[in-house]
């Protein structure tokens, strides 16, 4: 992990709350996030932890029933929360972009594929029109999809689940942005698409300089690309730090509880792990349900399911001290 | 975006109407069926007609008298079967031709041909063989009998002489009539060997048709309006007042009101009925008596109304003065008898009844009492308008509270009403007659036992006796013969006379020469604005 | 090892599993109907709305029982009156003893609520409140008596189309193929007879028989002209149930039952149509107004109710004739016009609370 | 598409005949003549009358007379023993026969002269309709919720409540009678086009604003809308091409009956404003019972219906190509 990487993109303190018919929804409670050029940040954890929802506060894409208050959002020195909702929509293609889980409704049904793309050109840059089809059959040929200048008049129903994607991945790069924001990208595909997919992430990554924030739930893509980990839970950032060490020496208890659920996941010397003699390899599970986000939390979110928990982290909400890994009273190796 | 432009586009192009205004403009009762005389069926297209076309005598606007038109002079024989008419010289065709003796035997040939089949051939079966002539008709459809055998002849070219079956004094009468007018041979003929097979009549578009009337054709839009010019030939032309008159087709009585009261037309001839009320008393709005008179039909086949003593009670038992005040509310006056006061030379001859209303209804209850007869939930039939609903509503609650038994009200659509009357499916059904021409006559003759308007199933030798026989006779005979007839009627009481019709005109002040008559017949060739004086006679 | 250990879960002994089966029966799965009956009640205009129209319908049932001047009763002296202004209204002059007891005829049921009427209210009556009409009738009872009409045409037209629509639309949705291109064409057909030619041939057809139909099924005119107009508008309903029923054919839910085993007919009669109800009841909530409007326009044409029955549409037609400079007689036409209105309004703010209530995306949304 | 064209095609005329036929023999059923007067006619003209117009035929000759390629009558073939003046006639030649009632005019005179004003009040109304319902549509859908919004569900509601001769009485008054701004009624200038436009397009324009309200709250919900924000679209444009485009869709389905809808309307705005369209012959060639006319007049109608439905069809084609022309003939 080379130290130069400029930081592109500090967030401090990211707080996100709905309205809804039940009573206001904390969906993330103070979140921490910085990322530089050519570095991959996967945020990992459960449904409902407010991942993709800080990806879209930080993109001022919610919707007006949200309010997103933040004590820092820098991107390259600028705040952004001072900008204006226009100024933040001119810097989104340009400056950030986002990639979305299903490509099949994220992509307009009604419109060609050459449209879609050509689009963000006309927004963004001065182009004549057939310096536009250049720029489009190039940002196709980049991702990777064959003889691409018949792809353009072709509608997104018409291609498989992987092309799709990597029109979404070319749509979103066309304008050469800094930050690419990923919301799940290969949750829909299957298995081997996938894996090119995020093959596909780690050359434009090392060619462009792309920074890349990764959401997902499956530790396996984590393994395979992330450079830095986030683990998030209701709502706030439990553990982070490089890929290598939260996957071989996980801080935090749910980092460990998650990690043991993986199926082929083997971690040495932890008891839990090992199969009873006799007994089919039964998937450990944390019992317990994650917190309803439409009342308060006193303390560590987590500490209900945590099989460390004290009174302490009932009653004290923990912070990346002392272990700056994690965010807990216990962390491993403490106890 | 697309609508906009389409809206500008047809917005500009919607400036389609002709150009200028006219002078005069007045709104006609919807579309006319046609302008050709032979095929004129009602009052729109006669009032329309006057204007195009002249026959041999017009009439004088206020009393209706037969005045020159075509026909300079004229003389009858004492007999009365024999007329003969002398033509204008300086006559003319809007095209410039002159109108001869001939063209009027080509037009009166016409109205009585079978081909034409016009409605109202009859009015000439009043001529020598003129029924013979329409009725007999060969496998194709051609008269059997010659023309030459009508007694239709022109002795020249400025002389006409017509001879009747019998003498008929309202024959002037009919001589002024629409479909007596003339018609010119020569576009009708030229028009049929260009056109031979479409049903579009070409000899009536606005630049073929000649006319003999004050008028001609310049525009024509369906249910929208008839342009008419000034006829630079007519023989009278000086008097005539107006250069351009508009005929607004319209149907809405409401909005035939509101164009009469915004300005955009000086007459409009008919009504809604809740406006009446209002208009009493004004200056523009004289309603005057009309040959017309509204009544009920008994069915005398069904019983008890086979009773007349029932029906006597149930006439008797009518409040007229309240349906003619409150319902009808146009100054209509009650009847009691069945050929209105406004035919000539006829002393009408009315139901037995007392002076108030309360002494007619103990009598209708006595008579009914004397008849011993119950009376079975009746059924009013009505053509579906809300003035026939309402008169029939008055006259169903009068039965109720004073006879007992409650009359069920039937509407049906216009034409299916007159299938039901035709074919006797009704117990009592309302309906109304309006005279051609001013003579009781045509009034009693159609109660007479074969007669397609008796439609009540009742037949009565004596009163066929005296219709007959007042047909050929000659005065005083002949009007003793129809009051005795009227008398049979009103004894017999088939029908029960309600209300006399009066005239709805609303008429702008500033219009002269406008009068209202018996018929409701106006002609143009007098009408000028008040304050420029113009065409007197 | 025995099997015992293979079973994790130890098995309820009978004690346990009558406990299981009374907690099982207290626990109540919220189906979508009783969601979206909450959601509507919670809807405040969805509440004003059906309240209003238990109101009017109630209104109309008892129309007899009110003590109403006489819809029919004339009073040609009086003519047209205007409405007593609520704020000048003198109270002691809202009731007066002119009640006539003229009625149309009555059906049993009627008849009984109006003996009753009389043995309640004697001769008292309503003063002509809302005013009266060019000849006199009171315009009040005459709106009341006349949603009789206009209600009862839009719910036995909605009814038919119903019926017929549903149904037509479901066999031909389902079934596909020729016999669905034969159905709709039919549709298309009737779409395009001249209406009005239908009308007057029905209203004959019926007037003809009128005395075999009275006896026979006793339907009088104007419940076969309601009919009628239900038969004008179940072809926009087939057409939309044809559509649903196409989409809902191929979901999983209809296959996964077909697998079970279930006939066609029950698969139709279970599975698709109900689920095509959210759709058809909106589009009910649509009909119930076009048909009040259907039954206004014929009034207009004077092919309306017979009188001397009386319809919001047929004073709404007669309110339109007094509008002329002469007349200043506005609220003959208000009165009507803004029954109709209210009513479809309110149908339609039910329609729409029904159609966000049953759409499952809008379950989450606020 | 050929294909699709072809076979729309032959079911339109299967169609036409299947409404000629039923309505041939609806308006034979119905009693009453086209000659039926308050006067009746002597039996001698009444049998003249109908020997011109071939009523004395039976039924299924005249029906052949009306429709069938050949002329029955005596100007027909020699082999069928006529003179062979006028060999062919009857709908198939589109010679739509004599007007009972307006004895100058044939029917296609009278639907020549009659049917262009109509069409053009009718486009008129719709795009006006369109004008004023859809714009509306979208701002109440963007407003979701607020002032603006329920002031318009509350306006269309009214908007489509309201019996069309209701409001054309009611706007005559305000502005021809109360206030003498435009004229009564008639056809002419521009002038006389405003208030029958208006009170034709009210409904029409309630509808569109409802159903554009419904196609725009559902299709902003999906997820291309959020995918076309994150390419950095401004919002007007998202709306434009992303929103609108998928929102217009039932607006469209809805258009094809609509625009025959717009025809019946048009029949009591044009009664009320006098104007000489085809409206007022929808009804009264049923009560004066002018079997050409009325014929003549569904023809029309059926065949603008027809119209408009493939219309909307092609248009919806175009805008979602996933609707394959095949599926839905």
């Amino acid at each position: 992990m080379s130290a130069e990487r400029r930081t592109l993109l500090e967030v401090e303190g990211l707080e996100v709350e709905f309205r809804t018919p039940r009573g206001r929804v904390q969906a993330v409670r103070g979140l921490d996030l910085c990322v530089g050029a050519g570095e991959i940040l996967a945020i990992v954890g459960e449904s409902g932890s407010g991942k993709s929802v800080a990806q879209l506060a930080i993109m001022d894409l919610l919707p007006d029933s949200a309010s997103v208050r933040a004590r820092r959002m820098h991107w390259q020195g600028q705040e952004l929360s001072s900008l204006s909702r226009a100024q933040r929509r001119a810097l989104c293609g340009r400056e950030l972009a986002m990639v979305f889980q299903d490509p099949l409704s994220a992509l307009h049904p009604q419109l060609t594929i050459g449209r879609q793309l050509s689009e963000v050109l006309e927004v963004h840059e001065r182009l004549t029109r057939v310096q536009v089809r250049a720029r489009c059959i190039a940002a196709l040929a980049e991702v990777g999809i064959p003889s691409p200048e018949e792809r353009l008049r072709a509608y997104p129903h018409e291609l498989s689940g992987g092309m799709r994607q990597r029109v979404m991945i070319a749509m979103a790069l066309i304008a050469s942005p800094r930050l690419l924001f990923a919301d799940e990208p290969t949750t829909a595909l299957d298995v081997t698409v996938q894996a090119q997919i995020l093959e596909l992430f780690r050359e434009l990554c090392a060619r462009r300089g792309l920074a890349i924030v990764l959401v997902t739930h499956s530790l396996g893509v984590v393994a395979r690309v992330a450079d830095r980990v986030q683990v998030m839970y209701a709502g706030q950032a439990l553990e982070r730090g490089s890929a290598e060490e939260v996957l071989a020496a996980p801080a935090h208890p749910y980092t460990r509880a998650l990690l043991r659920s993986v199926p082929d996941a083997r971690i040495e010397g932890d008891a839990h792990s090992e199969p009873a003699a006799g007994a089919p390899a039964r998937l450990a599970t944390i019992p317990g349900q994650p917190p309803d986000l439409a009342q308060p939390i006193r303390g560590c979110a987590f500490a209900p399911r945590c099989e460390r928990a004290s009174e302490l982290c009932r009653r004290e909400a923990p912070r990346f001290a002392p272990n700056p890994r994690a965010a807990c009273h216990h962390p491993e190796g403490s106890a | 975006m697309l609508p906009a432009a389409a809206c500008l586009a047809l917005l500009g192009g919607c400036a389609g109407g002709l150009e200028g205004e006219a002078e005069l403009a007045f709104t006609n009762a919807g579309e006319v069926a046609s302008l050709d005389p032979a095929a004129i069926t009602g009052v729109p297209e006669g009032k329309l007609a006057r204007f195009l076309h002249e026959g041999l005598v017009i009439k004088h606007p206020r009393t209706l008298e037969p005045l020159p038109g075509i026909a300079e002079s004229w003389t009858i024989r004492p007999d009365g079967l024999v007329y003969r008419f002398v033509l204008r010289a300086d006559a003319r065709w809007s095209n410039g031709e002159r109108i001869t003796a001939q063209d009027f035997v080509y037009s009166f040939e016409r109205l009585l041909s079978p081909r034409t089949a016009a409605e109202y051939a009859y009015q000439l079966w009043y001529v020598r063989g003129g029924q013979r002539y329409t009725s007999e008709t060969d496998a194709q459809g051609n008269p059997r009998h010659a023309f030459e055998t009508v007694g239709i002849r022109a002795l020249s070219e400025r002389e006409l002489e017509i001879e009747l079956e019998a003498p008929t004094p309202f024959f002037l009468d009919i001589l002024g009539s629409v479909p007596l007018m003339p018609v010119h041979r020569g576009t009708i003929e030229r028009m049929q060997k260009l056109h031979p097979d479409s049903w579009r009549v070409e000899w009536l578009k606005p630049e073929n048709l000649v006319t003999s009337g004050p008028y001609v054709l310049a525009q024509r839009r369906i249910q929208d309006r008839v342009r008419l010019k000034k006829n630079p030939n007519y023989w009278d032309r000086s008097r005539i007042a107006f250069e351009t008159v508009d005929v607004l087709a319209v149907e809405h009585l409401n909005t035939m009101l509101n164009l009469y009261l915004t300005g955009a037309s000086v007459w409009c001839d008919n009504l809604p009925t809740h406006a009446l009320a209002k208009l009493k008393g004004r200056a523009d709005f004289q309603p005057a008596p009309y040959l017309g008179v509204g009544f009920y039909r008994f069915n005398t086949t069904r019983p008890p109304l086979d009773d007349k003593r029932v029906r006597r009670a149930l006439a008797l038992c009518i409040d007229r003065a309240v349906i003619c005040e409150k319902i009808l509310a146009a100054g209509e006056s009650p009847a009691w008898s069945f050929v209105p006061p406004a035919a000539r030379g006829h002393v009408p001859v009315e139901l037995l009844h007392a002076a108030a209303a309360e002494d007619n209804r103990a009598a209708a209850r006595a008579l009914l009492a004397e008849s011993g007869l119950s009376l079975p939930a009746l059924e009013i039939l009505f053509a579906t308008q809300t003035i026939n609903k309402d008169v029939a509503e008055v006259i169903a609650d009068g039965w109720r509270r004073e006879l007992g038994f409650s009359a069920k009200l039937s509407n049906q659509e216009a034409r299916v009403a007159l299938d039901s009357q035709k074919n006797l499916r009704y117990d009592v059904a309302r309906s109304s007659w309006v005279g051609d021409h001013p003579d009781a006559l045509g009034f009693l003759e159609i109660f007479r036992s074969d007669s397609v308007n008796n439609r009540t199933g009742w037949k009565h030798a004596r009163y066929d006796e005296c219709i007959d026989r007042a047909r050929r006779a000659l005065e005083p005979e002949r009007s003793a013969l129809l009051r005795e007839a009227e008398t049979i009627l009103m004894d017999e009481a088939p029908i029960a006379p309600i209300w006399f019709f009066v005239t709805k005109n609303l008429v702008s002040p500033q219009l002269g020469g406008f009068h209202e008559n018996a018929l409701d017949e106006h002609f143009p060739q007098f009408w000028h604005w008040k304050d420029q004086g113009g065409g007197r006679r | 090892m025995s099997t015992r250990s293979l079973w994790r879960w130890p098995r309820p002994s009978q004690t346990d599993e009558a406990e299981l089966l009374a907690r099982a029966a207290r626990a109540q799965g919220t189906s979508l109907f009783a969601m979206a009956r909450r959601r509507i009640w919670r809807d405040i205009p969805a509440r004003i709305a059906l309240l209003g129209l238990s109101v009017l319908a109630l209104l109309a049932l008892l129309a007899p029982l009110l003590p109403l001047a006489s819809p029919i009763s004339l009073d040609l002296a009086r003519g047209a009156s205007a409405p007593v202004a609520p704020w000048s209204a003198d109270w002691r002059g809202l009731w007066n003893e002119q009640y006539t007891g003229e009625h149309w005829q009555y059906g049993r049921v009627d008849q009984a609520l109006h003996e009753l009427r009389i043995e309640l209210f004697g001769k008292r009556q309503l003063a002509p409140l809302l005013g009266t009409d060019s000849k006199g009738r009171d315009l009040l009872a005459r709106t009341v008596f006349g949603s009789r009409t206009s209600l009862s045409a839009a719910l036995l037209a909605a009814l038919t189309s119903l019926l017929i629509g549903v149904g037509w639309g479901a066999v031909a949705g389902f079934v596909g193929g020729r016999l669905d291109n034969l159905m709709m064409r039919f549709v298309d057909l009737l779409y395009s007879l001249p209406f009005v030619f239908l009308v007057i041939f029905l209203v004959t057809i019926v007037a003809e028989y009128r005395s075999e139909l009275e006896a026979g099924l006793g339907l009088d005119r104007e419940s076969v002209f309601f009919i009628v107009l239900g038969c004008f508008y179940w072809l926009t309903m087939a057409r939309i149930v044809r559509a649903q029923v196409l989409s809902l054919r191929t979901r999983e839910f209809v296959t996964a039952a077909r697998s079970l085993g279930a006939s066609d007919t029950r698969i139709l009669l279970t599975h698709i149509v109900p689920n095509t109800l959210p759709v058809v009841l909106v589009y009910l909530c649509l009909t119930v107004p076009s048909v009040m409007l259907f039954e206004a326009f014929l009034s207009f044409l004077g092919l309306g109710v017979e009188p001397p029955r009386v319809s919001w549409g047929l004073l709404a037609a007669e309110g339109a004739e007094a509008l002329t400079p002469l007349s200043l007689d506005v609220w003959l036409i208000l009165v009507p016009s803004l029954c109709i209105a209210l009513t479809l309004l309110a149908m339609n703010v039910i329609g729409d609370s029904i159609r966000d209530a049953l759409d499952p995306r809008m379950v989450n949304k606020e | 598409m050929k294909r699709f064209l072809l076979r729309r095609l032959l079911w339109f005329f299967l169609t036409l005949l299947a409404v000629i036929t039923v309505a041939f023999a609806l308006m034979r059923g119905v009693r009453g003549g086209p000659f039926d007067g308050e006067r009746p006619l002597p039996p001698a003209i009444e049998k003249n009358l109908r020997a011109r117009y071939h009523l004395d035929w039976p039924l299924w000759k005249q029906y052949l007379q009306y429709t069938g390629p050949l002329n029955l009558d005596e100007h027909g073939p020699q082999w069928l023993g006529g003179d062979g003046t006028r060999p062919l006639g009857g709908v198939l030649t589109g010679d739509l026969g004599p007007s009972f009632r307006y004895r100058d005019f044939s029917v296609n005179d009278i639907l020549a002269q009659s049917l262009p004003i109509s069409m053009q009040l009718g486009a008129l109304a719709l795009c006006l309709a369109l004008l004023i319902g859809v714009p509306a549509g979208i701002a109440s859908a963007l407003a979701r919720g607020g002032g603006f919004d329920a002031l318009l569900r509350v306006s269309t509601s009214l908007g489509i409540a309201v019996p069309g001769f209701v409001l054309g009485s009611v706007l005559l008054y305000l502005f021809s009678l109360r206030h003498p701004l435009l004229p009564v009624a008639g056809y002419g200038t521009w002038r006389h086009w405003v208030l029958p436009t208006l009170a034709l397009a009210a409904p029409f324009a309630a509808y569109a604003a409802r159903l554009t309200r419904a196609g725009v709250l559902e299709t902003i919900a999906l997820d291309h809308v959020r995918t076309a924000r994150a390419k950095g679209l401004p919002e007007s444009l998202v709306i434009r091409r992303h929103v609108l485009r998928g929102a217009l869709l039932p607006l469209l389905a809805w258009l094809g009956p609509a625009a025959a809808g717009i025809l019946t309307g048009s029949l009591v705005i044009e009664r009320i404003f006098a104007i000489p369209g085809t409206g007022t012959h929808f009804v009264n060639s049923a009560l004066n019972r002018d079997y050409t006319l009325a014929m003549g007049v569904t023809i029309v109608y059926t065949t603008l219906v027809y119209a408009f439905n493939l219309l909307v069809d092609l248009a919806s084609a175009a805008i979602d190509p996933r609707i394959r022309l095949e599926e839905s003939a």
